[in-house]
């Protein structure tokens, strides 16, 4: 097996779930990165988009922003925010990431603040920036992140980003459009789902070195368990060179 | 479904009547007249303390620094900002203390650079006062005012804190009973937008990802227009389909070469990351953070004189070579 | 006195409402006519908007269409249908100029169908286009036609575009924007504008060699009339000129 | 205010719900593959009776002929129409008796032109169900569909029969109290759009005025895109901001040069005046109307047989000189 630190197993693992021909909006940093992979991997007709406006841009290298030139590259289209928060309102964007300080049971995260008085927050983050509006609207929405139990909370401080909200359907009941919502949340030591009928995160395979003891243990909530669980395929040799050598070459994201 | 429908609580900051704001565009000018100013007759005679603005760009790209620092020279006081991915901008206007109301998307943040310690500290001390919306909200919200309504209706922020925490209204739609968020219509007093290039009536034109601007310019009371550089009317209508904001909505222009420093501007120049990290590290220390801002912008006179002192033309023409990923050592690099 | 037609008359009269710096959306024939003679006239900068997305063209010479090349010919702006009508939305458009089959004494204007059922009329015309949107939006609707006591009718068969709709302050009531309604209607015989507090339409001026028996006997409702009623002036050598030579050489539109 | 809200009595043609648009929308390809097609297969396959369509274009300025005709030659029946400024697009199909249902914001007139006897003589005979709405109350049902929702808040054609007749809601604004109209979002099954570039994917560039094409590319279900000329996805690439159709919309691509014969392409070639007015004199009567309509379209195998009938490439060469403003004359006129 190849050697490989944990954001590079989740990169690797994320890019799979990417097929060929689908839509991604992508942030700055590992989701760029996971797209980027797929494109290069099995998905060379991957379309990338950033919120910012640009659309499947040849990317030159790593994006500091999701506006900045690198976005739009020989890109396709650079059109404007309301533009491809439309076309993701219209159903016609499968994938996006996200990332946040604590997410619950139900998939619901939050990037705003820690604390229970929003005027002063003990702790302030940037905000949901497009977040919100991604995990609304497109299909599927993934996430990448270490576990804790911190950070896997039985309550989110604030709800930034809908996940299934309560649970069952009141996502749907809330307004958001049907069918969308939180697919894979992957950690550095298991990949999950959520239930069909609850709607409750459920493991569905974990990652090399770790047992089911220590996916639960770092989880601040009761996790549902797949009938079957999977062991995780670790990263191939490919996907690893391709991601050391093409997508992130001085270690922007995988050096974190 | 008849469920009870929800609203936000927290302050909306504008008027989002329609009627009120077709009264003022009844007033603005439709001239086709020379717009030219400079950034110090702008900011004194076109923006008031407690007036609510909007920045165009995206935080750290095609930004008019120009109006932002001359903002903080003034010391203008109590704006509200729609903060729309605002990081340099945001970070700026925090430095000179400018603001206490924001709508927020994206705040304190740079992205991929890391959090600015000085505006997470103000934030969080409460001195701002702060509603939540998101990308695609403010977004929808200027489109809103840009088309003459009061508001849009929309299928994001509903069902969490964020719309708690908004001034959006849950309504139901007339024709399939859904419920969707309306988001108020955003009229600001004021706009400042970079664009590469425009004519002296302020017809614009804009490459790259164009975020909201039209939207912005738009929906927008006074509108300001800085460009890299004046081209002429004929032009304009040489290609009429490129027009990006037409003159009607424009204010006072301003030709500011490189004005988007230290932000990225698309096709022109990439942002200056190290003079970026730097400002970031002044932040931590609230002492070095006062120096470095009376160094950078309450020392310099304005636009030129800064962008001299952080290395002129010579660090545009890297910068430059950096956005075009050009090569220009000596013989190139292999 | 010169010589002249009354289409001449009224393109004369109509122009002198369109001061410098204003902006009027405009259809083709007498509407386009009349702004290009104000451009050529008093107001060299008044903006010339068309409802498909052309702004501020110099017009080479008369539209057959709205979408024509000729309405954004060297234009400031070639836009769209919902650029154009978001900007009357938003109180930006000043004048507007429609045409119709009949009109009522609250300058509501049929231009859809005569009869009384709606799915078998009696005659059928092509229907609002942008003119019920234009009379919503724009600050001042003005019409020129030739009167009649069939036009100018008690009761209009069908209201494509409100005026005063029931007079008073029912257009407001109805939800149209604060401000806005008919300014002025110029026929063969007089110039209309609207009272104050009624909103009925009321007689400003009479156009030379008619009579007020001429202007009441070809109106199908009662007109007000104002304090003072004034004479029109005419049209003037320079007016006519332009307007022969310059507007409209080949006659399309003065030739009627 | 809080009074009656009232309701628009015709039929709504189309499905305004979001979820159902969205999923049909989610299984549409995104791929970029190629998309190159003939009108004769896009017809065939893309096109059923029944189906709700929409044309780009302005009546006779930048219109897909080669659909129109093929839609024409291929019989289809019971079509509805988005009668948006519907003039020969609108003559067409009546003509082929094509259509029974139609949202009329213009119809049966050729602006200046005055008349078509035949589409008015259809209308009137009450063979075509209508239901009334306007040219802004059409682009913004299809802004509303682009954007994913189920409707769209105006202040247009309150207060007016046209409302009455149409298949609007009104509804109260929930910040202001005001009344504002809700106009349902459109969706229609099949669009074909003329445009002057694209590429084999269907990225495509417009030029000249764009009337509701951007937004009626977004809100349709299917799409084929006739272009002047094919031009590389190299070429899109150069130039991003110009994009004004994203290859996701679209379905099929078919390469027809002059391709909006007999209306007007801007930039390329005029209306042709002489034709279109031979074409209203022979919709006088009916007997002669089926001739020519067997003349020029039932008996023609397809547009480029058609063009050439109608003079070919030389008529087009007449009216490019027409369109540019150029003397062809020898010797120039004076």
């Amino acid at each position: 097996m190849a050697d490989f630190n944990s954001m590079e197993l989740m990169i690797c693992i994320a890019a799979r779930n990417l097929e060929d021909g689908a839509t991604v909006v992508v942030g700055t940093g590992a989701p760029c990165a996971t797209a980027m992979l797929a494109q290069k991997t099995h998905s060379p007709n991957l379309c990338i988009m950033f919120e910012a406006g640009g659309v499947a841009p040849l990317l030159p290298s790593m994006p500091i922003s999701v506006g900045d030139s690198r976005t739009f590259h020989k890109a396709i289209m650079a059109s404007s925010m309301p533009e491809i928060m439309e076309t993701c309102q219209r159903g016609m964007v499968d994938y996006t990431f996200l990332g946040g300080a604590q997410i619950d049971m139900y998939g619901n995260i939050n990037s705003t603040m820690i604390g229970d008085d929003h005027s002063k927050p003990k702790v302030r983050f940037p905000g949901s920036g497009g977040a919100n509006d991604l995990a609304s609207l497109c299909w599927r929405t993934m996430m990448m992140t270490p576990q804790d139990s911190k950070r896997f909370t039985s309550k989110c401080d604030f709800i930034t980003s809908p996940g299934y909200l309560q649970g069952g359907n009141s996502r749907y009941e809330a307004g958001l459009p049907l069918g969308t919502g939180p697919y894979r949340i992957i950690t550095n030591m298991a990949i999950m789902g959520f239930d069909e009928e609850s709607k409750r995160m459920k493991v569905l395979s974990i990652n090399p070195g770790y047992s089911r003891k220590d996916v639960q243990d770092n989880c601040g909530f009761e996790l549902l368990w797949a009938d079957k669980i999977e062991n995780t395929d670790p990263p191939h040799e490919n996907e690893l060179r391709i991601l050391r050598e093409e997508v992130d070459p001085f270690r922007y994201i995988i050096g974190r | 479904m008849s469920v009870q429908l929800k609203t936000g609580r927290n302050e909306l900051f504008t008027d989002p009547d329609p009627d009120n704001a077709r009264a003022f565009f009844r007033t603005k000018s439709r001239e086709l007249k020379s717009k030219i100013s400079n950034a110090e007759e702008v900011v004194r005679t076109m923006l008031k303390d407690g007036d609510y603005i909007g920045i165009g760009g995206f935080g750290a790209n095609r930004i008019p620094t120009a109006i932002l620092h001359e903002i903080v020279r003034q010391k203008k006081k109590n704006l509200a900002l729609a903060g729309h991915t605002a990081t340099h901008d945001f970070q700026i206007l925090v430095g000179g203390e400018c603001i206490d109301r924001c709508d927020v998307a994206y705040i304190i943040g740079l992205e991929a650079r890391g959090l600015s310690p000085n505006a997470r500290r103000a934030v969080q001390s409460g001195k701002i006062k702060l509603t939540e919306w998101t990308n695609a909200s403010l977004s929808w919200r200027l489109k809103a005012a840009a088309m003459g309504l009061s508001f849009m209706p929309t299928r994001n922020i509903l069902g969490t804190t964020t719309f708690e925490y908004s001034a959006a209204k849950e309504i139901e739609c007339p024709f399939t009973g859904k419920k969707f968020a309306a988001l108020p219509a955003l009229y600001p007093d004021f706009a400042a937008i970079h664009v590469h290039e425009c004519d002296i009536f302020g017809n614009a034109r804009v490459y790259g990802a164009s975020v909201s601007d039209q939207d912005l310019a738009k929906a927008s009371k006074r509108v300001v227009l800085t460009t890299e550089r004046l081209i002429t009317n004929d032009e304009i209508r040489q290609n009429p389909e490129s027009t990006f904001i037409p003159f009607w909505c424009v204010d006072a222009v301003i030709e500011v070469p490189y004005g988007s420093y230290p932000g990225n501007m698309p096709y022109e120049y990439f942002s200056d990351e190290a003079y970026i990290k730097e400002w970031l590290a002044a932040e931590k220390d609230p002492e070095e953070f006062k120096k470095f801002m009376d160094k950078q912008i309450y020392g310099t006179k304005d636009f030129y004189e800064y962008l001299e002192l952080n290395g002129g033309i010579k660090k545009i023409q890297k910068l430059r070579a950096q956005e075009l990923l050009i090569d220009t050592e000596i013989g190139g690099k292999k």
